[in-house]
């Protein structure tokens, strides 16, 4: 399977927070932030599409996630909303300070089939 | 170094594997010294919020010694030697945080590895680690306007983030690679890093003196914009501090003493008198 | 009055006189051992006597790179004064204009006490607020930027009691013999650590008294030995004797210039030498007294 | 049909201007709010929980007395959260902490727990949100994202609003953001630098560096061209009163609270120019409050551990994320906050391992796995209290709807009573 | 029924200087002083080698709110050296200069204060002080509500509305339970806000043709009509300023006859053109105070050590950063006020501080009233209130000064009085400065004496040679009659009241200013004040 390196910033989205109010087990929550962003110019080189799966993966963990083409990317970046699935990649060192690094996570993109 | 069973020194092993910390700052020659064995036992440490007696988590051999040896897993207990001013502790095993914080002299040995906040704003005396080291060796604590402020630190292993920050004096040396922000805010003293060092060594540095020996480093991390290339040249301090590590047991390659060095002087987003030494193979 | 002898050398039952002064030991290292020489040379030059020079001074020894606080060629050389505020300028003055103006030089302290004075912490101010202070251990260094670089120098120098004005005089029956057991004298003088000899060579030919007949000045020549003037005073010289020179010895303690004595008069009794005598005034104004037999005692 | 004045409890922003129309118990309308407030609002339904223990339906006793067990138990025990509920129930989970000897720690530890180490360390000069409407002629947003995190903060303070000495409003702002994307606060902006990943820092040394008017031998830092940064400072030194606003994007990137040390310190340097302020765009509506209470009670705002009878602060030792990746920690009581979700899972997954009982108004990830779950109501919505705004304003939190479970602090109050009975 | 018996009593309001008398105390108020046959004691306090007083009352310091909480947060490093743990009795926390709220309402007690003034309350965060006083346990408290750079005030002054200006203060002090009229730099503060200050009294605010000497005029004149119980509390212009002892002598004569506290007046009693030659004018600022009746003061002492200074005057304390290089918090609150934080250390060695520490002290030995001079450290800004008994020794003994004078540097001499003054406190005076005229110049009719009527606050230390031993630890605290404290171990943590005041002459002010405070603040008008619930234990003080 082919793979390409990333950067992975988790935040915050508006639907996200929404969702959550929703309720954690809500379709809405677990489909935001099971949501992977790419930028146009990568998705096209990849040949993603929004709602195709990936599966993301780094040392600390992996998850699939679904794919939506954003505009403000750049290239080599990807934003997952905040959530459980994020979390599976973020590793929990701390360097001493109490708080993860949550932005500018290495991952491995892997198309599915 | 003294080996176990030498006489007039006191012997701890742990009786359990601790689950939770230990705090146990108890452990230091200046309260071992004139005390008898069963005072020593008695002596207060916290199992996680439990008070209890040095007996009830450590087997105890020995009286009245400012020479102190400890066998087993410590990397659980906290603050052993903190604040300690004289005598001797040989840790053979890992130790947990706070080792020889505050300490003011005297002469700490660790075999294995040291988590954080090792040496933290210490004021004198000697650290040896022969293992690895977490974040914050010698620096400074949350709030707090300085870090170590004399004494020396040798660390043969790795270390992690912000080592020596916001140190005022003394010298750090470190044989293995070192994390982020190496002498993050330094005010003065000394960093000698051989190996490897992470992002923004000698960040916010007012003055003081960090080192990079760069050794096995293939891709060096870019200085910060903010400190300026001067000259290179033979530093003849560097020399005495290598000199004197080499003395003290710490090894130090010939060439570094003889060697060229490019100066760096910065933080310029602070006072700019603080320099960051690079060693010029 | 007892009768001593060595090689066929009367050796006169009298004393030399010394005085107490402040000693310190700068050590001066360098690229190699010439500029450490060059530096050290300069260092303690014009320093012959108290009298005028402001302090005595001599080379101590070379040290080997291995024993130097840098790792290279190393020159020690002992400075010595008549009180701490005459140190401290003389250390001053001196390293700041032969060692840090020498071309790769550095300079330590090479007294460990209690007593000290600062040295690199005022010449300091040279570097113009761009000094670094460097504390290792216990102890404090400089770098001043300099052309060239950097000249490191240590804050405070230790200063001990020693003892100056340790001497003896040859007096010999031509200035030939005299002049080689002088520099026979010097050399074995010499070679006991912890003194130096601060005159030309290490010897001296003007030894002066206490006093004289013109009120402004402290002392004058030593008119007992000058063969010149023998019938003229109250002359100390035996017979035959036509020429006398000195040996004066500084060092850190009594034992060391007993020792450098010893050994420089051993050395200077050779053949055309009359007798060894030393320069005393009478036991009034030094508190060392090193009587001349007791050195051969034991 | 009542209409009842309420405060948001969502976010730092803690908007008091919301109308909530209500009838029979049920919410009609949210006038006022944005769109998480309105679903926050109408999407209340606490019916449906009920105490569990170990995934059983439990009485609230029974809950209580498992709960005060677990904690009588343990040695190193977590409280954790806090940032969602009001400063009464707080108050009550520091009086429990330190009863039992426990460690304490609030979601500051990964939000804006960076910030207060950079503020320890240097200060922070600050103002309240007023301030920005009033006077700002130049904001910028760095590494946060109002639109979608801080919904109304662009219309209701920083951005929008028409101030006492700025009539104008908008028009009479420069918007500045800086982020590694193009979000939707930077589509607002007037200008838009976008910064490489964990290049803040760098950036920062370089404006600082600017600002000192020190000449620097670099085209670019960051991705950004040295004169953008150039443009920025000149900006930052002209402007009338300035404020940087930020959030996570400096606080969770390498450097932490360097980053934000670096920030602040720009900010004070800027004051030798003209006014300038800098605010930490806190997420949580009460975790402004949780750090206020922490530290009014024990001097310390998080990260806090009572082992020895007294206030023990050190983040990296006492935090929670430290605490479970290392495993040190034998029992956990979590309250307002759900860690199951919202931490890294090679941490959170540790709780898996211990006992641990979770308070909470809603399902939560945490709360399905708790050892105990004990319902509550929820602050702002069924209680009122106290809670403090993102810029340290306290504000009232009031009560819109009724709710079948006990307060935050009736829980913990009966988990304590029942602690002190032995 | 408690009966404290044999005690030496100091009771300046009733005139009992060191007699031995009972003190009956029943229902939290002093019930009978003397014998009284008929009455039943169920618990009788030998108190045989004590001094019994009024509990102390301190009129200004900094123990509650978002600026003294930003100052906690500020410095672990300050808290580390100085841990409480908890107790069967009493909750833990940390002191030194900023100590949480439990501790510091403990140390207080333990010291025999049984009431101490906030000095310095912010409108919009009003709750926030509040919700801290109710976590301070055993004392009473109020809150001075900061009030000179407010936009309305500002405003309706520009206009020349003044009878709408004392409307606004009466609705203003009832909203945020404040007791009385704080003013901090008039004028300066809102200049701030631009990063700028007022240099003089007659200079006008940044955004208002109003200058601070009508502010201070207008505001006491106001004071006095509200009837306020205390007057304005002013921390004048130029705080810390060389030569601005000029800047404190117009803003007392901007007063005319109206009251007017002149608060830490040791930071604003200064002569010199700059730090090279600062020196004291104490005795000029006094002699204006000791011919004006209408005018009160504190000293602002400071203590050499380490401290947290923080006020809510911003511009001061940009430049206290500035001069110290230290950390610096600084809070401008909207429409308001400011606050700011600066650490700083006091040094004996440091010209600046041994010129500082004197004049605080002249302050006190040379105002010939005491009942119109107050001890304060203006906590923690002099330093921290912990040292109050030292204070009390260096007042009490020529000695003692003289022997810290010989530890300053000799060139502080010549700048300052104190080596000649001879003046010496008795107990009597201590108790008069500390207790009696404090419960005065608030106008608290049962605080601060020990008369029939009066709450049952008693401090009971015991007799020491060493004064400063004396003060720091009471062997008895009695508040509202209850033994709270004992041999310096608090027993019990009762909650103190909460002061406050309504004046009732608020009009329909609230009303008239709604669609302006809902359009420039950012809280909506009926969420901004405190709310009653907050306060556990209120008693609203009457005014005229």
């Amino acid at each position: 399977m082919k793979s390409w390196k990333f950067l992975l910033i988790t935040g915050r989205s508006l639907k996200q927070g929404q969702a959550a109010e929703q309720g954690k087990f809500s379709p809405e929550y677990i489909n935001e932030t099971t949501t992977v962003e790419i930028g146009k110019e990568d998705a096209e080189k990849l040949g993603l599409s929004d709602g195709m799966e990936v599966k993301l993966k780094n040392t600390c963990g992996e998850g699939i996630f679904h794919v939506r083409i954003s505009q403000g990317l750049p290239s080599g970046i990807l934003f997952i909303p905040y959530g459980p699935s994020a979390n599976l990649l973020i590793p929990a060192e701390t360097g001493g300070t109490g708080m993860p690094g949550c932005k500018g996570i290495d991952v491995e993109l892997l198309k599915e089939r | 170094m003294s080996g176990v069973g030498e006489m007039n020194e006191i012997l701890l092993r742990p009786k359990v594997e601790f689950d939770v910390p230990v705090e146990a700052e108890v452990i230091s020659p200046d309260l071992f010294a004139e005390k008898s064995h069963e005072e020593i036992g008695s002596l207060p440490v916290f199992l996680g919020n439990r008070k209890m007696c040095l007996k009830d988590l450590f087997e105890i051999e020995g009286q009245s010694s400012t020479n102190i040896v400890l066998e087993g897993d410590f990397s659980r207990v906290k603050k052993i030697g903190y604040g300690m001013s004289r005598g001797k502790i040989h840790i053979k095993g890992n130790v947990g945080m706070h080792t020889g914080a505050t300490m003011k002299g005297g002469e700490i040995i660790v075999e294995g590895d040291a988590m954080d906040w090792l040496g933290a704003e210490m004021n004198g005396g000697l650290i040896w680690v022969k293992g690895s080291v977490g974040h914050f060796a010698g620096a400074s604590y949350w709030g707090s306007k300085h870090g170590m402020n004399r004494g020396m630190i040798l660390i043969e292993g790795n270390t992690g983030n912000e080592v020596g920050k916001k140190m005022r004096r003394g010298t750090i040396a470190i044989k293995g690679k070192t994390g982020d922000f190496l002498g993050v805010g330094m005010i003065g003293g000394t960093i000698l890093a051989f190996s490897e060092t992470g992002e923004r060594p000698g960040a916010e540095m007012k003055r003081g003196s960090i080192v990079l020996f760069l050794e096995n480093c293939t891709n060096p991390p870019p200085l910060l914009p903010t400190f300026t290339y001067n000259c290179t040249y033979s530093p003849t301090f560097l020399r005495v501090y290598l000199k004197t590590l080499r003395k003290l047991g710490f090894p130090v390659k010939e060439e570094y003493i003889s060697g060229k060095y490019r100066r760096y002087n910065g933080d310029i987003v602070e006072l700019g008198k603080g320099e960051i030494l690079i060693y010029e193979p | 009055m007892r009768i001593m002898w060595i090689n066929g050398v009367e050796i006169e039952d009298t004393f030399a006189e010394a005085f107490k002064m402040y000693a310190a030991r700068i050590i001066v290292t360098a690229v190699n051992r010439q500029w450490a020489l060059e530096a050290a040379t300069k260092l303690s030059g014009f320093a012959t006597s108290i009298i005028a020079c402001g302090c005595e001074a001599g080379i101590e020894a070379e040290i080997s790179p291995e024993e130097t606080p840098d790792g290279r060629p190393g020159v020690s050389v002992l400075l010595f004064t008549m009180g701490k505020k005459g140190m401290e300028e003389q250390l001053l003055n001196r390293i700041g204009q032969t060692v840090m103006t020498c071309p790769t030089t550095a300079c330590f302290n090479g007294v460990t006490s209690q007593e000290k004075v600062k040295v690199g912490g005022k010449l300091r101010y040279f570097g113009d607020g761009f000094q670094i202070s460097k504390l290792l251990g216990e102890r404090r260094f400089w770098r001043i930027p300099v052309m060239e670089g950097e000249f490191l120098v240590e804050d405070y120098f230790g200063i001990q009691p020693a003892v100056g004005g340790g001497n003896f005089l040859i007096l010999g029956e031509t200035p030939e013999q005299t002049l080689k057991a002088a520099e026979r004298a010097a050399e074995a003088s010499r070679s006991v650590k912890g003194v130096v000899l601060p005159f030309p060579g290490g010897i001296v030919r003007s030894g002066s008294k206490a006093g004289s007949r013109y009120k402004f000045l402290r002392a004058s020549t030593n008119t007992a030995f000058c063969p010149t003037i023998r019938e003229q005073v109250k002359s100390e010289l035996p017979p035959g004797v036509n020429c006398v020179l000195e040996i004066v010895i500084d060092g850190l303690d009594e034992e060391v210039i007993r020792q450098s004595m010893k050994r420089g008069i051993e050395a200077a009794c050779i053949e055309g030498i009359k007798r060894i005598s030393a320069g005393n005034y009478g036991g009034k104004l030094g508190p060392f007294h090193f009587y001349l037999h007791e050195l051969f005692k034991q | 049909m009542e209409t009842i004045s309420a405060t948001c409890p969502f976010c730092g922003c803690l908007c008091d201007d919301i109308q909530i129309v209500v009838e029979n118990g049920k919410v009609l309308e949210v006038k006022n709010g944005c769109s998480i407030s309105k679903t926050l609002f109408t999407h209340h339904d606490p019916d449906d929980l009920v105490p569990q223990i170990e995934g059983k339906k439990a009485s609230l006793e029974e809950a209580l007395d498992r709960a005060a067990s677990i904690i009588r138990q343990a040695r190193f025990p977590l409280v954790f959260g806090l940032s969602m509920t009001s400063c009464e129930a707080q108050r009550k989970a520091v009086e429990l902490a330190e009863f039992i000897g426990g460690n304490i720690d609030s979601t500051s530890t990964f939000c804006h727990g960076p910030t207060t180490l950079a503020m320890q360390s240097v200060g922070e000069p600050t103002c309240t949100l007023g301030e920005i409407k009033n006077r700002a002629d130049l904001v910028v947003f760095w590494g946060c994202n109002p639109v979608e995190a801080h919904p109304r903060h662009i219309a209701r303070y920083s951005v929008s609003p028409k101030g006492l000495f700025n009539p104008a409003g908008r028009r009479g702002r420069t918007v500045v953001t800086v982020d590694v994307r193009a979000t939707p606060t930077a589509r607002v902006s007037d200008i838009f630098l976008q910064i490489q990943p964990h290049k803040d820092y760098e950036v920062f040394e370089v404006l600082r560096a600017l600002l000192k008017g020190k000449d620097l031998r670099i085209d670019s830092v960051g991705g950004i061209p040295l004169d953008a940064l150039k443009d920025l400072v000149n900006k930052m030194k002209s402007c009338k009163f300035g404020i940087i606003l930020f959030g996570m994007g400096l606080t969770m990137t390498r450097g932490r609270h360097l980053n934000i040390e670096a920030a602040i310190s720009l900010v004070r340097d800027l004051n030798q120019f003209t006014k300038f302020l800098i605010i930490p765009m806190r997420g949580h509506y009460n975790v402004t409050g949780a750090d206020a209470v922490l530290t009014w009670q024990t001097g310390y705002p998080y990260a806090l551990n009572f082992s020895r009878g007294y206030p023990q602060y050190n983040p990296g030792e006492f935090t929670t994320v430290d605490l479970l990746r290392r495993k040190e920690v034998d029992a956990a009581l979590i309250l307002a906050s759900d860690p199951m979700a919202s931490l890294p899972r090679q941490a959170s997954s540790y709780l898996e391992e211990i006992p641990f009982v979770v308070l909470d108004c809603r399902k939560s990830y945490s709360a399905s796995f708790a050892t105990v779950f004990i319902p509550v109501a929820a602050s702002g919505v069924s209680i009122s209290g106290t809670a403090y705004r993102m810029d340290g304003v306290p504000v009232l939190l009031k009560k819109v709807l009724d709710s079948p479970h006990p307060t935050d602090e009736q829980v913990l109050d009966g988990i304590l009573k029942r602690l002190r009975q032995r | 029924m408690i009966r404290i018996t044999k005690g030496k009593v100091y009771d300046p309001i009733n005139g009992i200087n060191g007699k031995e008398l009972d003190i009956w105390v029943d229902g939290g108020k002093i019930v009978q002083v003397g014998d009284a046959p008929d009455l039943v004691a169920e618990r009788i306090i030998d108190a045989e080698g004590c001094i019994v007083m009024p509990g102390g009352i301190d009129i200004h310091s900094h123990i509650a709110g978002g600026k003294v909480n930003l100052g906690r947060k500020l410095r672990p490093e300050d808290h580390r050296k100085d841990v409480v743990p908890r107790t069967e009795t009493t909750r833990s926390g940390v002191g030194h200069s900023i100590p949480s709220t439990f501790v510091t309402g403990y140390r207080y007690a333990q010291m025999g204060y049984t009431m101490v003034m906030e000095a310095a309350m912010p409108p919009l965060t009003a709750k926030h002080t509040h919700e801290e006083l109710h976590d301070i346990p055993i004392i009473d408290k109020g809150s001075y509500t900061l009030m000179g750079n407010n936009h309305f005030i500002l405003k309706f002054i520009e206009k020349g509305e003044i009878e709408k200006v004392k409307s606004f203060i009466s609705w203003l002090l009832k909203t945020t339970k404040g007791y009385t009229i704080k003013i901090v730099n008039p004028c300066g503060v809102e200049s701030w806000k631009w990063g700028k200050n007022v240099e003089n009294i007659d200079q006008q605010a940044a955004d208002y043709a109003v200058t601070p000497r009508q502010l201070i005029s207008i505001l006491s004149q106001i004071a006095d009509e509200l009837g306020l119980p205390h007057s304005i509390h002013l921390h004048c212009n130029n705080i810390g300023v060389p030569g601005n002892y000029e800047t404190t002598v117009e803003s007392m004569k901007a007063t005319g006859t109206n009251r007017v506290h002149v608060t830490h007046a040791q930071f604003n009693s200064y002569g010199g053109k700059g730090w090279a030659d600062i020196h004291s004018k104490a005795r000029e600022v006094v002699e204006y105070v000791n011919e004006h009746p209408n005018v009160t003061f504190d000293a602002g002492q400071i203590v050499f050590g380490d401290t947290t200074t923080m006020t809510a005057d911003g511009p001061w304390q940009y430049r206290l950063y500035l001069l110290s290089g230290n950390k610096w918090v600084n809070a401008d609150v909207e429409m308001e006020t400011s606050a700011g934080i600066v650490p700083y250390t006091f040094r004996k060695k440091s010209l600046v501080n041994a010129v500082q520490w004197a004049i605080g002290l002249e302050l006190m030995l040379l105002a010939e009233d005491p009942w119109r001079a107050f001890m304060t450290t203006d906590h923690p800004n002099g330093g921290p209130f912990t040292f109050y008994p030292q204070i009390i020794k260096l007042l009490m003994s020529r000695a003692a000064r003289e022997e810290m004078i010989a530890q300053l540097p000799r060139r502080a001499l010549e700048r300052i009085s104190l080596p000649q003054i001879t003046r010496e406190y008795s107990l009597y005076e201590i108790a008069i400065i500390t207790r009696a005229a404090p419960s005065k110049l608030l106008g608290l009719h049962q605080k601060g004496h020990l008369g029939v009527g009066a709450d049952a606050d008693i401090a009971i230390y015991r007799e020491n040679p060493d004064v400063e031993k004396v003060f720091s630890s009471v062997q008895y605290l009695l508040k509202d009659g209850e033994v709270v404290v004992e041999n310096g171990i608090v027993l019990k943590s009762t909650s103190g009241r909460i002061l406050y005041v309504d004046p009732g002459e608020e009009g329909d002010i609230e009303e008239y200013i709604r669609e302006e405070f809902e359009k420039f603040y950012t809280v909506t008008l009926d969420g901004y004040g405190v709310p009653e619930n907050y306060l556990e234990r209120g008693e609203c003080v009457s005014c005229g």
